[in-house]
């Protein structure tokens, strides 16, 4: 059977699974800053922390040979979705090892592996490739759905409207995931969207809108999984808006001074990954020491991973010219 | 050899690749029910049903971007742009999509679409809809640009454009569909990249492509009659370029003249003006003249028109500038 | 006082202006494919037969000062706006005296003086233009508006997104008309947008969504009117769907074969003009000999037009190169 | 003088002018609480308010679209695309409409929009970030096009932008904000369409603009050491383009190459190439040879990206090229 079971019929190991996922990717991410400053990486760097339960309850809720596609604050998608970490340090290092060969960097991190099919750096401009995906789907007649997602800011771009508009027309099994970390850089949703409850702009596709708290990875991992179920049911898109928010700046440089530090200590407070851990051990589905050792265990795959980007070669001089075109 | 359109050849071609192929599929506007709004794609409907011949809504960056996320998963779409002037809505898609994603994600993945659109101008349909937009799409790395002018050539190139691997944007020409030409019977391609010589000559060459090379084939003719012999070089695309044929075309004649249909300023004229002028110089028995639109955004009236698109006279009066020397 | 009166509170003499406006429309459009045929004119012929309770609706709705705008179907909307047929007709023969210089032609005309601010080539182009001069509006804190009119192929574009949601975001004084005449070519509103009640688009942007019968002028001109007192009391924009037809094929050279007979009679019976004339007869606001002498006169006016195109100078060669820049 | 960045003279170029001109204001993502992406709009918004300096939504089409409508009414809006890269999806407003309406309304309108923003590659921001989109824009008639490389010029040729009654496109570079130069105080302007020679010399033209300029500078210096005397000439932008200047420069020395940041196949290297060929073509010693970008979407990597961007060591290798002739 394709659908995942329902979030209250989720096992321990299936719970500790999703917190070992965000773990993994706030380790991940908050490794990044100090690496950025000793210049092993550049470009910019869009980190995720904060957003974790989003990625991570979409990816649970689907399956390996589903799709995934976001836009360009994508580590934590990528981990998510299940490529480990090496590769994708490696490819923030530009070296050969990268899931994207060093090529694509911070911002266009792909691995058809695992089907993350890449972040992407013009907003909103990925949101056809989903579509698309999702055709290619119907169209081979497989049982798989799409999930792509992107910012609050990413509604208000021409392509949004024409990505929501053709999935719904066609009815493909693509589920529209809009994190609402509410601010596109430094300008608020409010400041940019006639609309302000997000959810709300797919009346104009006749496309079911659904709010979701963000910050709590059961309750994405529900949503998505219905609207996969729905997907896959051939009864078109579904469109999720999942309020969360990101803990750092909107990229590396970004001092971030447009938000007060109430708010940023009122969502510091209801931090996924913590918070997921009490409620697991309060519930009585692992203890303490189980979370403990993942933390660890995390920590030092992180360790491995900044280890196996450093040792990694960069690509050759002769890379500049490859993939250019299939065949030349 | 059968004589048939330019329109014909391309519907041809449409539907053996997509006999061919279960994979490939059509989609644009009013492509289905309408079969085109030049009737490229009459019969396709028909034929293949609503699964693979696909009519979509006014948002061309929406279906180009849709063509290029089914490409990237094991679909060859061709995406019909209902002319080249609406493509520009979708150009971000083209260059920071289609183009972009083998490279950027460091050649996990190909990207075999087909983009076909109309372009060119002389119709009076205005500023915005009489572009040339091949000078553009041919600064894009990544994206192969092909642009046929006689039936035949049509056929065989869009047969390779949707075979190929990388995507290919297929440039048609609105004024060359009811043209006609010999076209062989049956399944035959022509690789990309291949420039034609549509006539000899030894005294010049005109570089030319699409509708040009028909100006640039009656202007040889009326050259003659002044005793110049033109060489007519098709490039049939300028990405791949087939640079070797321009050299040594004009390694052979020493003088060569550009004509196309985009604006003069930036456009392909001077890209292969330069690159004669850099692996040929000492060849050059003249300055490599060019020959193109007015630098100017299309007017309606025919006379204006007339004035601002290339045609015999004018080319005539370059050659003659460039035998000067 | 800037607001027109309520439709019923309409005069004889203003009833019959309408009347003669969508006489003169018709006569002019009808006229045209007859001197295509002569190639008098070239390019495409987008004609507004049948749409005519539209554009006179909404020209009437608001003052010379208020600003029209549109797409390539627009031959009756700069004549509802009160430019005479003759430069319009001089435009179409490409002569200097038309409205453009015979620089615009079918889809291009223009006339700052009654403030018709263009007729525009790529489907939804033109929409951000309408919040651009309605912005200016507001900035210069002016007491006009801006009615853009657009067609229902128009909806499905990104840009029409992008304006609708910059209006309701700037509050600016901009009347958005859809003129639903139920194909964009040959494709059928239900095969292109989602939502096919097209009016329901505008929940996306917090903005009012009003269908009205377009084939009635003084439905058409009271929902303008009240939209138009809505954006100049500054509380935005307001989004019209005049549901309409077109007698003709899409442009000059369309069969329109893809709309049953059975379809085309059952507009035609509702055409705007006929229908209005008889109205106006049974509610006494005018005899039937009035209108008879305002179709004498309005073919008359147009025979006069079309002497005007005919007899007026070409632009002469040195035209290729001016207005490209306002100094070189 | 005082010595400023180039942030800090643009900066001063629109605070001059909005108080020289209420009709002026200044829209863009981010350009108003946040003060710009690249702080260029900085303090805009406290001394101009809410009214005149507006924050947008993330639709570069429909703001473009947008300042265009308002300059129709009488305003003189400035546009900031937040970088170039993000210009492409505006690209059918520019083109279409700001570009052309002018033209196609027979002059009864004119356009004084100005829009800003920066471009170029260098800060391994990958395929979609690092776009130098001049050669494009070039080649639209319509549209002025200005790319300043010094903080003197950017402020002189931003003044004369705004002021200009015609819709330009200023070109920025995101590597130059910060570099100083010395910016004369209080109220000038530099005209649209002088280029400039930023040094001068007599065996060989260094024709570029933008950072290239720094790059064309610093290998002129080290060519110096090599006997070869290279002359810099910044054409500070490409509609209108200085032909003259390039003419009479080259006419001197004989020799040029063209050193720009846009991508070697149609790059607007081969614009001026092709136009030198064919109003110098006697005074040509050697052919007009190019340094441009290579021809591949940027990749992250350093060292590709690097390799990808012209740089010194290269403009001077093409140097002692066109000097061997
Ligand atoms: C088309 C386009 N315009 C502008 C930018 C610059 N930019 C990068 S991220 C960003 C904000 C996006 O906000 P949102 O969609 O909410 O995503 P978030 O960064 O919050 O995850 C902007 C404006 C861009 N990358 N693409
Ligand atoms: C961006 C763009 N894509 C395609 C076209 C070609 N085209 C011209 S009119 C038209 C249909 C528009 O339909 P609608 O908006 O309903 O207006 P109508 O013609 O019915 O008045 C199309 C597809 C265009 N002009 N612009
Ligand atoms: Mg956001
Ligand atoms: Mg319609």
């Amino acid at each position: 059977m394709k659908e995942r079971k329902e979030a209250s019929q989720l096992q321990s190991t299936e719970l500790l699974a999703m917190y070992r996922d965000m773990v993994r990717i706030r380790e991940f991410e908050e490794a990044c800053p100090a690496l950025y400053s000793q210049r092993k990486m550049g470009g910019f760097l869009h980190l995720y922390s904060g957003q974790e339960a989003v990625g991570v309850g979409v990816a649970r809720a689907i399956h390996q040979e589903d799709y995934m596609i976001g836009a360009y604050r994508e580590h934590g998608l990528i981990l998510a979705k299940g490529t480990p970490p090496g590769p994708v340090m490696a490819e923030l290092f530009g070296k050969a090892t990268g899931v994207s060969r060093g090529k694509g960097g911070s911002m266009h991190m792909f691995d058809p592996e695992v089907r993350f099919m890449g972040g992407y750096g013009i907003v909103g401009g990925h949101l056809p490739l989903a579509v698309g995906m999702g055709f290619a789907i119907q169209y081979q007649e497989k049982d798989e759905v799409v999930v792509c997602l992107f910012g609050d800011g990413a509604t208000n771009q021409g392509v949004f409207h024409e990505a929501m508009n053709m999935a719904a027309l066609y009815r493909v099994p693509v589920v529209f995931v809009c994190e609402n970390n509410m601010y596109g850089i430094g300008t608020a949703v409010g400041r940019a969207s006639a609309v302000e409850q997000l959810y709300k702009k797919s009346c104009a596709y006749e496309t079911p809108g659904v709010k979701v708290d963000g910050m709590d990875v059961l309750k994405v991992y529900e949503a998505v999984r219905q609207a996969a179920t729905r997907a896959r049911a051939g009864e078109g898109p579904t469109y999720i808006e999942a309020l969360t928010y990101r803990f750092r700046g909107h990229s590396i440089s970004d001092p971030g001074t447009y938000r007060s530090e109430q708010e940023k200590k009122l969502w510091k407070e209801r931090d996924p990954i913590p918070n997921f851990g009490r409620w697991l051990v309060s519930e009585g589905k692992v203890k303490d020491t189980d979370l403990k050792t993942i933390d660890a265990e995390e920590k030092e795959l992180i360790a491995e991973a900044i280890r196996f980007a450093e040792e990694s070669p960069d690509p050759g001089p002769e890379d500049l010219w490859t993939d250019v075109y299939v065949a030349s | 050899m059968p004589l048939i359109t330019c329109r014909d050849a391309i519907n041809q071609a449409l539907q053996e690749e997509m006999e061919r192929d279960p994979n490939v599929f059509i989609l644009g506007e009013d492509v289905a029910l309408y079969e085109g709004s030049f009737k490229v794609t009459k019969g396709l409907l028909a034929k293949f049903g609503e699964k693979r011949v696909i009519d979509t809504p006014i948002a061309e960056a929406g279906f180009t971007g849709l063509g290029c996320g089914a490409a990237m998963v094991g679909l060859r779409p061709i995406v019909e742009l209902m002319t080249v002037n609406f493509g520009i809505v979708a150009l971000d898609q083209i260059m920071n999509n289609v183009a972009v994603i083998r490279y950027m994600f460091g050649g996990r993945v190909k990207v075999p679409l087909t983009i076909r659109s109309p372009g060119g101008a002389g119709n009076q349909l205005g500023a915005q809809h009489s572009h040339s937009i091949e000078a553009m799409l041919m600064h894009c790395p990544g994206l192969r640009v092909v642009v046929p002018s006689v039936p035949a050539d049509a056929k065989g190139l869009l047969k390779s454009a949707i075979r190929s691997d990388d995507p290919v944007f297929f440039v048609e020409h609105e004024g060359l569909y009811g043209v006609k030409g010999e076209v062989p019977e049956g399944d035959y391609t022509i690789p990309l990249g291949v420039a034609d010589v549509k006539r000899p000559g030894k005294d010049v060459t005109l570089i030319c492509l699409s509708k040009m090379v028909y100006v640039c084939l009656e202007a040889a003719e009326k050259l003659a009659e002044e005793g110049i012999n033109a060489e007519v070089l098709d490039l049939r695309g300028l990405n791949p370029l087939d640079l070797p044929a321009i050299l040594d075309s004009v390694t052979k004649t020493g003088r060569a003249v550009t004509v196309e249909e985009c604006w003069l300023t930036g456009g392909w004229g001077g890209e292969i003006a330069a690159l004669i002028m850099e692996h040929a110089f000492a060849a050059l028995a003249a300055p490599v003249l060019r020959v193109a639109s007015a630098d100017v955004p299309m007017p309606y009236n025919k006379a204006l028109e007339d004035a601002a698109i290339p045609d015999v006279a004018r080319v005539m009066a370059r050659v003659r500038e460039v035998m000067r020397y």
